[in-house]
This record gives C-alpha cells, structure tokens and sequence, in this order.
C-alpha cells in the first residue's frame, strides 16, 4: 500500500516534471507575447496574429524539413538557397516561359503546374544533397554548405541578379493566379497558414506513425545500429534531405507569391533561423532526437521575436543582440530546467 | 486585409505613425536616411516606426506587414528591390496606407506615392566626366561595382560607361563586383592589381568599396592611381581631403529624406502631394574644393 | 559427428581481410538444422566478423555462404533477415534514443496501411519480454536501462522475428546466473521449434551446458569441430590457445596491511526517485583484491563511478591513504592521489577511438611526461611498449588505430592505461567481460602481480567462480547498499548468492535501506 | 626474421598509403596553382604568392582556432562576428581612447597594448562562447550562434554602424603604427605572413607537442573516455573557445589594419570559409581528428580559389558555384582516396 502510494506520487511528480520539460518553449513563447502585449496594443490582435503567422510559416517549412535532417544526424546549410533558386525557377518559367530552341517554340505551363514543378526542384536538389552525403560520404555539414554556394550561384546566375517582376502570369497563357498562394485567403484564413497547418501535421504523423518516421530517429540515435537492425540507412538519410529541399521550395513559392516577385537573393542566412528553430524547439543537433510539434513552437519563438522588436521600436543592432541572447538563454533554461529538477528529485529523496 | 486599415491609425499617444524602412544600418548613408526622416517626422508630430530590411525583400515585405498591422498612416521607404518591392507598396496602397519611396526608384508608377530619387545616372556621369578629366582622357582603368543584384550597382555603372566610353583612350581593364563592401574591395583591389599594375585609376559603385580600393592602393604604394566614389559618405570626404580619394558625387539624401516626410504630410493633410511622383534631385560633385563643407551628406552653402 | 545430421547454413571458405588483419582464412563452418551450434575462440579470433558475414553487415573478401543447399549472398542485414537470419550483436547495438517496443520491432514495424500500430507493437513487446521472464516496460527508453536490461532487449528483439536460424554473439555477457537460466530455456524452446542456434560465448561452461556441437577459431582459422558430448573444458582450452591452461596459481592472503582505500556512507540518489547506491562503507587494503559482487542493477557500476568522482552530487567521504579527498576532487586529482577506474562500457567510456592505440594507453598519465609543459618527442614510448608486451596486447605497432583491434585486445588496452597511472587502488569494473580465457588469466596475473607490489584492487564481476578464485575478500551488493562482506574462506558460493538477493524482496525503486 | 620482414613491409605501405592521404590537399591545391598559372601570366610572381598569402593568412587564423574547437568536437559560429567586433574595439581605441566620464578624462594607449587588449577582448569573448557551452551545457553550435547574432549586434552599436576610419594614430597620443601591422615588412615579408607562419607553427606544437593538445584530441575522440582518464574536460572546451576567439581577434586586428579602418560588418560569413578550411584540410567535423598542418592548406586552397577567380576575371556567380563545388569534391575525393586506399591495402593483404 505505503508502496504504491509513493510510487503514485513519483508518477505524479514526474509527470509533472516532463510538463515542465515539455512546455518550456511554450512558456518562452508566452513571456515574449505578454511583454510585447504590454508593449504594444496591436500586438495581441487577431490580425497581427494571423499576419505573423504568416511569417512565421516561412521559417517553419525550412524548420520543419529541418527537423527531418537534423534529428537523422545531419544537417541542412542550403535551405536557404534552396529557397532563393526555386523561387527563380517559378520566376522564370512565369515570365519567360521554358523555350525549347530546338522546335523554336516557348512553353508556358500552367500555374498549379508550375508549382509542382518549383517543388520537384527543390526535391531534386535535395537528392543531390542526398547523393552527395550517401554516396560520396561527404559530411552533410560540408555538403550542404557546398550547395549553400552553387544553389546560390544558380539562383543569381538563372537572370543575371536581377528580379522577376510581375509574376501575376498572363490569362492568355493560363498561368495567372500564382499571388493566391502568398496572398490569398481561404475562409478568412491565408492560403500559407493553411499550408503551414497541413504540411505541420502531416509531418509530425509521418515522424510518429510511420516506420520511415521511426527509422528516421533509428538513425539518428545510433547509426550502425539502425543499419545492423536492417534499416535501410542510406535511403532514410537520402530522403530527408529531399524532404528538406522539397519544403524549402515551397517556402520559396510562398515568398516569391507573396512578393509577385523572384529576388535570386531571397533565404540568405535563413538556415541559421530555420536550425535554431528547430533546436529552441528541443531537436538535439547530435540527432535522435525532436519533434515537429516542438519546432514549430520554436518558428514562432523567433518568428515572433522579429516581427515584436520591430513593433515596439527597438533598434537593428539591439534586435540582433536580443535574438542572439534569446536563442542562448532558451536552450540554456532546456539543461538548466533539466539540472534543476534532477537536483529537486534528488533533494525530495534525502528529505523522505 | 484591405478592410482593417481604414479606421485611421492612432497609436497610444493620440499621434499618427510613419513607418521608416531603410536598406542597412552598417552604412552612414541610410543611417542618414532614417534619422533624417525620423527628426523630420517627428517635428511635424508624428510617431516612428523604424526598421531595416537588408536588402532582404522578404523582411521588407514583412516590416511592411507590420506597419499595415500598426495601421500606420505613412510609409517611407528605402527599398530593397526595384521590382519585388513593388507587390508590398501595393499591398500597404490596397490598405489604405501611401508609400512614398526614397533614394531608390521602383519599376512601377502609380502604386507608390512618390519617387523622390538622386539622380543616379546623372551623378555617375558627374563622377565619370571628373574622373575622365583627372585621367586626361586616356589611360587603364578599374571599375568595381555593387552588388550584382541591386539596380543601383547597374544604373551607376550605365552611367559611368555612358561617359567613359566616349573616350577611345581609356580602357577597362577589369570590372569585378565588391558588393558594396570595404573588405572585398581592399581585396579584390589588391587582386586586380597584379593582374593589371598597369592601371591608373579606379571608379567605384560606392564611396564604401572605394575607401576599401585607396587602402589597398596605399597599401601598394601606388597613390598616384585615380579613385573615384559615390555617395559623398563622411569617409569619403575625409579621404578626398587628406588628398588620397579624388572625388566622389553627393547623393542629396537628407533633402530628399526632408522632402519625403513633408510630401507625406501634405498627403495625409490634403490627399495629395502637389507634386509628380517622380521627383529626381540631381546629384553634386564632390572634390577637394567642397570636400570641407560636407558633413554628414550636407553640403553646406548649397 | 552422424553424418546424417541435416545442415542449415554452411560457410565455405570464407576469408575476410581488414586493412592490417585477416579476420578470417578459408574458414568452414556449419550450422546444424535444430542444435545449438557453439562457436568458441580468443578475443580476435574471428568469431563475431564470421558472424557478421553470416547476418549481411559485413561482405566476406572471398568464400560463400550455403543456405539449405543454394549459394546466398546478404548484401544488406534486411536480406539477411528475409532468409531467416537472426542476430544478436556482441555490441549491443541498440538506439538508445528509441523506446524499448520501437527497438525490438525496427524494420519490422506492425504497420498496416504504412501507419504503426503501437498498441500491437507494445503488446507483442511484453510478450517477448515476459518469455524472458522481465517486465521491462516497452515504452521505455533504451537509454534508461542499465546493460543487463538492455542485453535483455537485444535477445527480445532476436527473438521477435521469425528465424529459422538466430545468432547469439555473447548473449550472456552482462547477464546474472538467474537471467543466464532463462536464457537457455528460451533457447531450448526455440530448439524445439526447429530453430538453428549460432551460440558465441567465453563462459566454458556454459557452453557445455547449452551446446550441442561447438567449433573453435584460432587465428582466423577454423580448428576444430565436435559433438559437445566427446569433449570437455579442457579439450575446448587446448584447441582455443593451442595448449593446454593451467589454473591461476592460488594468492596467499597477505597479512592485514594498510588501508589505501576507505569509503564511508556512499549515497548516490537516482533521479526518478531511490538511490543508485546507498550509505555503502567499505575499504581496501594494501595488497588486497576484493570483489565486489551483486545482480544486475546492484549499483556496482554507479559505487566504482562515484569513488572516481564521476557524480559529483554524490555523497559520503572517500579516503585515500590516510587522507580524506575532497568532495569536489575532480577525477583527474583523484588519479593523482592514486585512484583509477577500467570502466565497464569499453566502447563508450573506454577507448578514444580517434586514436592510436599508444594514444590510448598514455591518455591518463600524459600530464606527467610534460616538462614545462612540453612533452618530448617520443614521450612515454618505451613505457607504453612495455605495456602492449607486459600484457600481450595483439598489435602490429602502437601506431595503430585502435578502432583495428578486437573486442578483447582493446579492453587490454583500457588496462594498460590505468596501469602507467601507477595507481595505488585499481577500480576495475568487470574486467573480464568479453575477454577470452586466454586473455583473462593473463589478467588474473596481472591482478594477483600487482596486489603483491601493494596495490590495492577493487574490481566487480558477475562471475561467481571469477569473485571467488580472486578475491580476498568479498563485498556483497543489493540495491545500491553492501548487503555483505565476507573474508577468505569464510563463506560459501550460496552465501554470496543470498546476500547479493537480499532486497529482492522489495521492488528496487522503493529506496529502503 | 620473415616476421620482422614482414612488419618492415607493411610500414612502408602503411606510410606510403599515408602519403596519398596526406598529399591529397595538396594536390588540389597544386592543380588549382596550374591551371591559374596557365590562365594569367602574374599569378605565379612572388608578389602575387605574398599578396594571396596574406589573403589567406586571414582566414588562416580563424581556421586554425576552428581546428582546435572541432577537433575538440565542438563548432565556432561566431569568429566573424568576433572578428567584427575586435576590429571595432581597435577603432574605438585608436580614435576615441576610452573615455572615463567620473574622471572626466580620456585614456588613449600605446598602439602595442591596444593590441594586446584586442586580443584579450576575443579571448574574453570566446571564453563566454566557453562558459555557455561548458556550464550552461548549450550545444556548441547554438552557443556560438548565438554569439555570432550578439558580438555582431554588439559591433553595430559600438559606432552606430559607422566605420572608424583613419586609424593612423596621432604621434601626439602615441598610438600610431597600427598600418604596420597589415601592411608593414619584415625582412621584405609582410608582418601578416611573418604572423602566420608563427601561429601556425605555435598551433601545431601546442596541438601535437602539449598535454593540451593530447587531451584536445582526447576530448573530441571520446569525452567519457577522457574524462575518466582524468582529463579536465570543461577545461578543455573552455580554452579551446578562448583560443578560437583569440584568434579571431588577431584576424580583425589585421583586417582592420590593413583597411586601416574598422568596419562594423566585417567578417560577416567568414566563418563558413573557416569551417570550409578546416575541413578541406582533413578535420573531421565529428571531432578527434584534424592537423594544423592540414588547416593551413585548406586555407590556401580556399584563399587561392578566391583571388584565382578574381584575377582572371570570373564573375562573381559563377565564382560562387565553383566554389561550392570545390568544397565538395575536395571532401569527396578525400573520402574515395581513402575508399581506395584500403582496398588497396585490402588487395595487398590477401597477395601477402
Ligand atoms: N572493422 C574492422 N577493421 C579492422 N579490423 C577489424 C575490424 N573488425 C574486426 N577486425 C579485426 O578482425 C579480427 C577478428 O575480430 P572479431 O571481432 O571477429 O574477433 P572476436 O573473435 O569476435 O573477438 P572477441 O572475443 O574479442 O569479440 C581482429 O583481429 C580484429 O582486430
Ligand atoms: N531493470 C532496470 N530498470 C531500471 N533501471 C535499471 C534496470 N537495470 C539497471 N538499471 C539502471 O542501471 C543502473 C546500474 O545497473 P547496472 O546493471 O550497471 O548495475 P551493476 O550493479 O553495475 O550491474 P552490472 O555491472 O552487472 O550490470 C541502475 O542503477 C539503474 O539506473
Ligand atoms: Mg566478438
Ligand atoms: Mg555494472
């Protein structure tokens, strides 16, 4: 009896704890939003909040593919490049079409198509990463920052550095209506908060419920082991990294979308934002370990952040400071909290 | 979005809010900029907003969804890109909130305001003509221009050649981008001029890249080579002063940054501006006559 | 052996060459349909890469493999596992970041329709698990268990496939008497199933307890073959080394001598509640070995660890030769002051496996070469030298990596470099774990060589006879706290056996004292 | 006899094998000096060798201090950020002094200890990098992140995003010389040259020569394992950081030199260049391995790709793509030579 109630208790207490644990993100979110509510009235209205959703959202494709990669063992530097190209491919095939010289003749495809085209690119480049990790065992660190690099080139290369304007398509070649999927609204809610729902859930049920999730963190959490247990290792590490590029694009359409307008510099140093994301939100960079759940908490940790100091007026170079702090202190209280409550356990111990 | 904007903005303290954006902070020139604007804001009572975008348009077009969040009543702007920035003024415009531009154009009319712009393409010829006549008119030269995706690295280098070209004596050797920065130009500076210790003169996109370029000629001992800038930064003058840089071409920016909050405020008091939206301010030259009565972008005496 | 038994799985000629070894030279092997074939040999004979080659994870350098008669070849451990191959490793490879039910069933999730049943996996797991008579909890992580446990995981995931013929590569290493029984039940069971047995162990007995014909590597090089029932200890010896061991020369206790080591009311509390070891008070005396013996979870790995200042948070006071060492003394101060730990987990807290094997062995006394701060060039050469020979270290130069040796050569090497501290306590938490008996009677030497210069030795071992034959004195542990001590002679094997299970009574997590 | 034969055999394959292994740097970085020979009849004058060099040098600095923290297993963010900062420190110093507001004067210093403080303001700084990975146990990754956002924050603020320009000194204040420093000859070498060979030569004794440089190794090998060989393992993350951000200071030391100005945004993104470095010259991101040795030809091959490309007149894009590619290959050839290698080895084995 006295047995099972103490160990009921130390159920309770550990539950309590893993809350804790849990929610310490969640906790950093709401004392960011409280402060910027106190600071500022428009905060903390339902515009606002859908309008830094939205911004949100970008960062958390990247975040999220990057969650993938990271808790495989990798990691993924050229999401932003990524980004920044596929967004110059949507421009180049809105505006300038896909010529095909041999038969002298100009292919404009369809918007929905040239959508699905943006993100097959990105998937493909994502292979590349892949094959390049996989195949020539080049440390995904290096990789990807090889492909930061020439994805970048690209994308700079594709119109010479300068813009495609105007992508608002041409209804005589049947590919208007691109700006909906940065701008629209479905039922009152923008098209790219929809998608963030949609993409958010699918892949947290892809990382919890399918075998491809589980062997994603089997490789994660100990490589060699996975592959003795018969995972197919080179295939899981390949397809994050597909996953990453794949996601990436589509952040691309949305940015390029929202600025009816393909910048080849668009995602610069947006990898930064999208790790530490996903790391605020509790993924370990050794792998193994993270959630989707967690990441996107983490996207609007920052996502948040940004869009608040600018609110309240704080300056460039302190925003800088602040961001950098927050991401040290967030993921310091993460061991702290940990630390502390094993200190508590042990104490609660001595006492009984 | 377009229906919450109309209720005009007030924030708490009853004043209304213009939203300043500007490129970088890393440089005095939009420092400038954005003091410039923000005093001048202020004076006529009105709150600010500040923000720079870095030549990202996607943080731009975000800061711009904060400022039509804030239902701000007036957007002055330093843009990132002269056609992506255009679907964020136009968004902020269905809002209800103007936008007028300054220093850099956009490739549209009508959706912003006002354009209140230095002539580029005339200041580079200004810097051009000058540098051509410190080379008599022949001679190796070196051109180091901004960053490959900004109009502004383009337009400036259309306008230097739009001068130099004339002269069938004088002969680019090298064009290299430094993308606007110090360092990269010092290096690449350094790099052309052992492939081509021939030169005798250097015309740069910006003040910044060219006080690189004299460092790193000064370095090589070779003061007698040319350099020309523009922007007309505080560095630039003291340089052109101390007789190493030869000149550079003052972008007028507290004028036009002055001009843009006062056509603002003229728009939100009578809904128009009284002026065409596209206003040019030509640029001044800058050499060590007047380098002296420059401070900070003001040329004192004009 | 009757001809007539029915092979499964026949190995011909198979070699594997690693850069600097040939693991394995033209070996034959065969595994009979429905016995329990043992697999014997010294640490880097080539018993665990022969096994590797059978389960897919390594690709032999020439040979084949012969499955019910058709030539196979595994390229991958999956194509292993579709013919029915089932492995158990030596290494424990487990994610330790996954759940316990997400290990046993990875690659063979219960997923209908792409989507996983956890509900089917977790049940099925406390299935498995109850036939090896544990209750683990399948929702476990596998970071949270402890060796024994995880080990217990490792069998359970085996067994969780349908197999006809399962790999056990030193299943019973970190495994009690108790466990080690219920093992071979379940091994007789799958035999009765018709299941083949592939069965690797260094524990002799065992394998003439479980075995029914048994194959000895030396050298990378097939030996001998036999029915179990024609042989013995001896024979199994004599074909291992190639000659014949005699017994370790029995210690003559020395007389009471000085106290180098004395631990007063060690407690190390466990996060989730209880204690790893609780008020544990014991000493060492110079010249003295004492074993520290305990089932699985008796807090002997966390005692050693908190004596070398591994947990700080611990409490209690360490003497060390007269004087007390202070609560903060960081581990490198405590291998001053003559204290040194040849941890339990070689591959994790072991070796550095970034370096060479003379790096390794200098690791923990490289300080002391240092004049001014400088090291010499060469420095510690010839010390390490004498050590790879001193203890038979199977190197070709110290120059290699030590990633390139095998299992027990490496564990050798972790000895080494507690031996050129100069310690004056040797903590050696299961020295003898995965090392062949070749191997442990030269560390039996070793042990009994340096308790006559006056060191002091700690050491905890699972192995009764190992506990017996060595020690002096005994230390008995049960749920974190000394629940016996016994001297020389003055106990029986059943004494140890009753003390080591004195809190088994009460759940381990209620904390009692 | 036969045995010792043997033995005698093996070694000399072994070291042959090694050679390769060694040299395959260096033969990317000689194919790179052939074809930019070929292609610009300056590039290969001792002028042009000096000028690169000291091109190199500056990232050199940063990559041999990113060795010693990914050999420890660790990763340093910040250098460029550190690198800004000093520079500005520095700037601050020679054109402002310090000012002491409750003694209402103004302290300028002596050129020499103006360097010195510089130095010591990026070890500081890295030690805080130190004290937040090793303390507060933040992953080294986030940890200099974060850094990197607050030392660059930091850098903006010290002059309000302006430069410091002209720090030639005032003969009156005794602080000038500071040109010499980026732009001075020894013996008709440059003091930045003259710099580099000592650090490199000091790094590599330290790493190899010195309990600390064991123990470096020994920590990103196995920190369990170190640690209980008594190895102060937080000492060692500690002041592998302090040396990382020591360097990076002598780096902004002589950027800012030579610029003879100090710029708030320099450094940006060189940390990449001088992760790119250290790997090229064999580090191994997953720490324990890496050469000083090997860092330093990295360095070259990155620094040469760079003015090589500049020199004979390759766009800026296009230079980008390349080197992205280089990073690659140059990693994956290295992971093949070793694939062949031990085939090789393999081979020779089964003759032998
Ligand atoms: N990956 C590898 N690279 C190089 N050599 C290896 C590798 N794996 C094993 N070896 C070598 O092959 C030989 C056989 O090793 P193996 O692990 O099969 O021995 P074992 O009989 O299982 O020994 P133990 O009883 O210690 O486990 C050893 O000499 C070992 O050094
Ligand atoms: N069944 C179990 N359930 C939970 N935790 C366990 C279990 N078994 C072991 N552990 C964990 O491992 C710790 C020590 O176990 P370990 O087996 O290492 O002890 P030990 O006495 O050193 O035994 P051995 O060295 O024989 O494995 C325990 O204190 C506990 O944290
Ligand atoms: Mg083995
Ligand atoms: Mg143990």
């Amino acid at each position: 009896m006295e047995h099972t109630k103490k160990r009921v208790l130390g159920k309770t207490r550990q539950s309590l704890k893993l809350l804790v644990l849990r929610f310490r993100t969640v906790i950093a979110l709401l004392v960011i939003i409280v402060i910027f509510t106190l600071l500022s009235d428009t905060f903390l209205t339902v515009q606002n909040i859908l309008l830094m959703t939205r911004h949100v959202a970008i960062n958390a494709f990247l975040a999220i593919g990057m969650t993938f990669v990271i808790v495989s063992g990798g990691i993924d530097l050229s999401v932003g490049s990524i980004l920044g190209l596929c967004g110059m491919i949507v421009g180049a095939l809105i505006d300038v079409g896909m010529p095909l010289p041999i038969f002298g003749v100009v292919i404009y495809f369809h918007t929905w198509f040239i959508v699905v085209i943006a993100i097959a690119a990105g998937a493909v480049i994502g292979a590349v990463n892949g094959v390049i990790v996989t195949r020539l065992n080049v440390a995904p660190f290096i990789a990807t920052l090889g492909m930061l690099y020439v994805a970048r080139g690209f994308a700079l290369l594709s119109n010479n550095g300068s813009t495609f304007p105007f992508l608002n398509g041409r209804p005589s070649l049947g590919n208007t209506g691109f700006p909906f999927l940065g701008e629209g609204n479905i039922l009152g809610v923008p098209v790219s908060i929809w998608l963030l729902v949609a993409v958010a859930l699918l892949a947290a049920f892809v990382a919890n419920r399918t075998p491809f999730g589980r062997h994603v963190y089997a490789v994660g959490g100990n490589e060699r082991a996975a592959d003795l247990s018969g995972v197919r290792v080179r295939r899981i590490r390949f397809r994050v990294y597909m996953i990453s590029g794949a996601l990436a694009a589509l952040s691309g359409l949305i940015v390029t979308s929202q600025l009816i307008a393909a910048n080849p510099a668009s995602g610069e140093t947006y990898e930064l934002n999208a790790i530490a994301a996903a790391v605020l939100g509790g993924t370990s960079l050794m792998g193994g370990r993270g959630t989707i759940g967690g990441t996107i908490i983490g996207s609007f940790v920052i996502g948040i952040l940004a869009d608040g100091l600018v609110m309240v007026g704080v300056s460039d170079f302190w925003q800088m400071v602040i961001k950098g702090v927050v991401i040290i202190v967030a993921v310091a209280i993460d061991q702290l909290q940990e630390n502390i409550s094993r200190v508590a356990a042990i104490q609660e111990e001595k006492r009984g | 979005f377009a229906n919450g904007a109309k209720e005009t903005s007030s924030s708490t303290s009853g004043k209304k809010l213009i939203a300043i954006f500007t490129a970088s902070l890393d440089n005095p020139f939009f420092v400038t900029m954005m003091n410039t604007a923000k005093a001048e804001a202020e004076r006529l009572g009105y709150d600010t907003m500040t923000a720079s975008h870095n030549d990202s348009v996607d943080t731009q077009n975000q800061l711009f969804d904060t400022a039509i969040a804030r239902h701000a009543a007036a957007i002055i702007l330093d843009n990132a890109g002269a056609d992506a920035s255009i679907a964020a003024i136009q968004k902020a415009a269905n809002a209800g909130i103007p936008t007028f531009c300054v220093d850099r154009e956009i490739n549209a009319k009508g959706i912003a305001k006002a354009q209140i712009v230095s002539n580029n393409f005339q200041g580079a010829t200004l810097g051009a003509t000058y540098f051509a006549q410190l080379m008599g008119q022949k001679g190796n030269y070196v051109e180091l221009t901004g960053k490959d995706s900004d109009t502004n690295a383009h337009v400036r280098s259309e306008g230097y050649h739009s001068i130099l070209d004339k002269f069938p004596d004088m002969k680019m050797v090298a064009q290299q981008t430094a993308n606007w920065d110090q360092n990269q130009a010092f290096s690449v500076m350094q790099t052309i001029l052992q492939a081509h210790p021939e030169i005798n003169g250097v015309i740069c996109g910006n003040d910044t890249m060219a006080v690189g370029a004299e460092a790193a000629l000064l370095a090589a001992n070779r003061p007698d080579v040319i350099v020309v800038g523009l922007d007309g930064s505080p560095d630039a003058a003291a340089s052109i002063l101390k007789g190493q840089m030869k000149a550079t071409v003052l972008q007028p920016i507290v004028q036009l940054s002055i001009n843009a909050v006062d056509e603002a405020d003229q728009y939100l008091k009578s809904g128009s501006t009284g002026k065409p939206e596209k206003q040019t301010v030509n640029c001044t030259l800058i050499t060590k006559d007047n380098a002296a009565d420059l401070n900070n972008f003001v040329l004192s005496g004009s | 052996m009757s001809a007539s038994e029915e092979i499964l799985l026949r190995a011909v000629s198979v070699t594997k060459v690693f850069p600097g070894t040939v693991a394995l030279d033209g070996v034959d092997f065969n595994a009979y349909r429905g016995k329990v074939n043992v697999l014997v040999g010294e640490n880097g004979a080539g018993k665990s890469t022969l096994m590797k080659i059978i389960a897919g994870a390594e690709q032999p350098t020439a040979g084949k493999l012969v499955m019910e008669g058709h030539p196979v070849r595994f390229h991958s451990p999956l194509e292993a596992q579709s013919y029915g191959v089932g492995i158990i490793y030596q290494e424990l490879d487990l994610c330790r970041n996954l759940s316990v039910s997400d290990n046993i069933f990875l690659t063979r999730e219960i997923a209908p329709r792409g989507v996983i049943n956890f509900k089917k996996q977790r049940e099925a797991s406390k299935r498995l698990l109850a036939r090896l008579e544990h209750s683990i909890d399948p929702e476990k992580k596998v970071a949270d268990l402890g060796v024994s446990s995880q080990q217990i995981v490792a069998i359970a995931k085996a067994l969780a496939q349908n197999v006809k013929i399962l790999i056990m590569d030193e299943p019973t290493s970190a495994l009690t008497a108790d466990e080690v029984s219920i093992l071979f039940r379940v091994v007789r069971e799958l035999k009765a199933q018709g299941v083949t047995i592939v069965y690797i162990s260094h524990r002799l007995e065992e394998v003439l307890q479980i075995g029914d014909f048994i194959s000895v590597l030396r050298d990378g090089k097939m030996r001998a073959e036999a029915t179990v029932g024609d042989i013995d200890v001896n024979w199994i010896i004599e074909k291992m080394v190639g000659k014949s061991l005699s017994a370790p020369p029995p210690r003559e206790g020395g007389a009471a001598k000085r106290v180098l080591l004395e631990v007063l009311g060690l407690s190390y509390a466990r996060v989730e509640g209880g204690h790893h070891v609780k008020g544990a008070s014991f000493f060492v005396r110079s010249g003295e070995i004492v074993g520290l013996y305990g089932l699985m979870g008796a807090g002997r790995t966390e005692l050693l660890e908190c004596v070398i200042g591994l947990h700080p948070d611990a409490s209690g006071d360490v003497v060390v030769d007269g004087s007390p060492l202070p609560k903060s003394a960081s581990v490198g101060e405590r291998i001053a002051r003559g204290l040194i730990l040849v941890p339990e987990d070689r591959q994790a807290a072991g070796i550095v496996k970034t370096l060479t094997v003379g790096g390794n062995v200098i690791l923990a006394s490289v300080g002391g070469y240092a004049r001014m701060g400088i090291l010499p060039r060469n420095a510690g050469k010839s010390e390490i030298l004498d050590m790879i020979r001193q203890l038979s270290i199977r190197v070709s130069s110290s120059d290699q990596l030590i990633t390139a040796l095998s299992g027990g050569n490496q564990q050798k090497v972790v000895v080494a470099k507690a031996l050129l501290t100069k310690p004056k306590v040797l903590l050696m938490d299961e020295p003898t774990r995965g090392i062949d008996v070749n191997a442990k009677s030269e560390i039996f030497a070793i042990m009994n060589g340096l308790a006559r210069t006056g060191i002091g030795i700690l050491f905890a071992s699972s192995e009764l006879k190992e506990i017996v034959a060595l020690s002096d004195r005994v230390i008995v542990m049960a749920g974190g706290a000394v629940t016996g001590e016994f001297g020389r002679g003055a106990y029986t094997e059943a004494d140890l056996v009753a003390a080591a299970a004195r809190d088994r009574v009460a759940p381990r997590s209620s904390g009692e004292g």
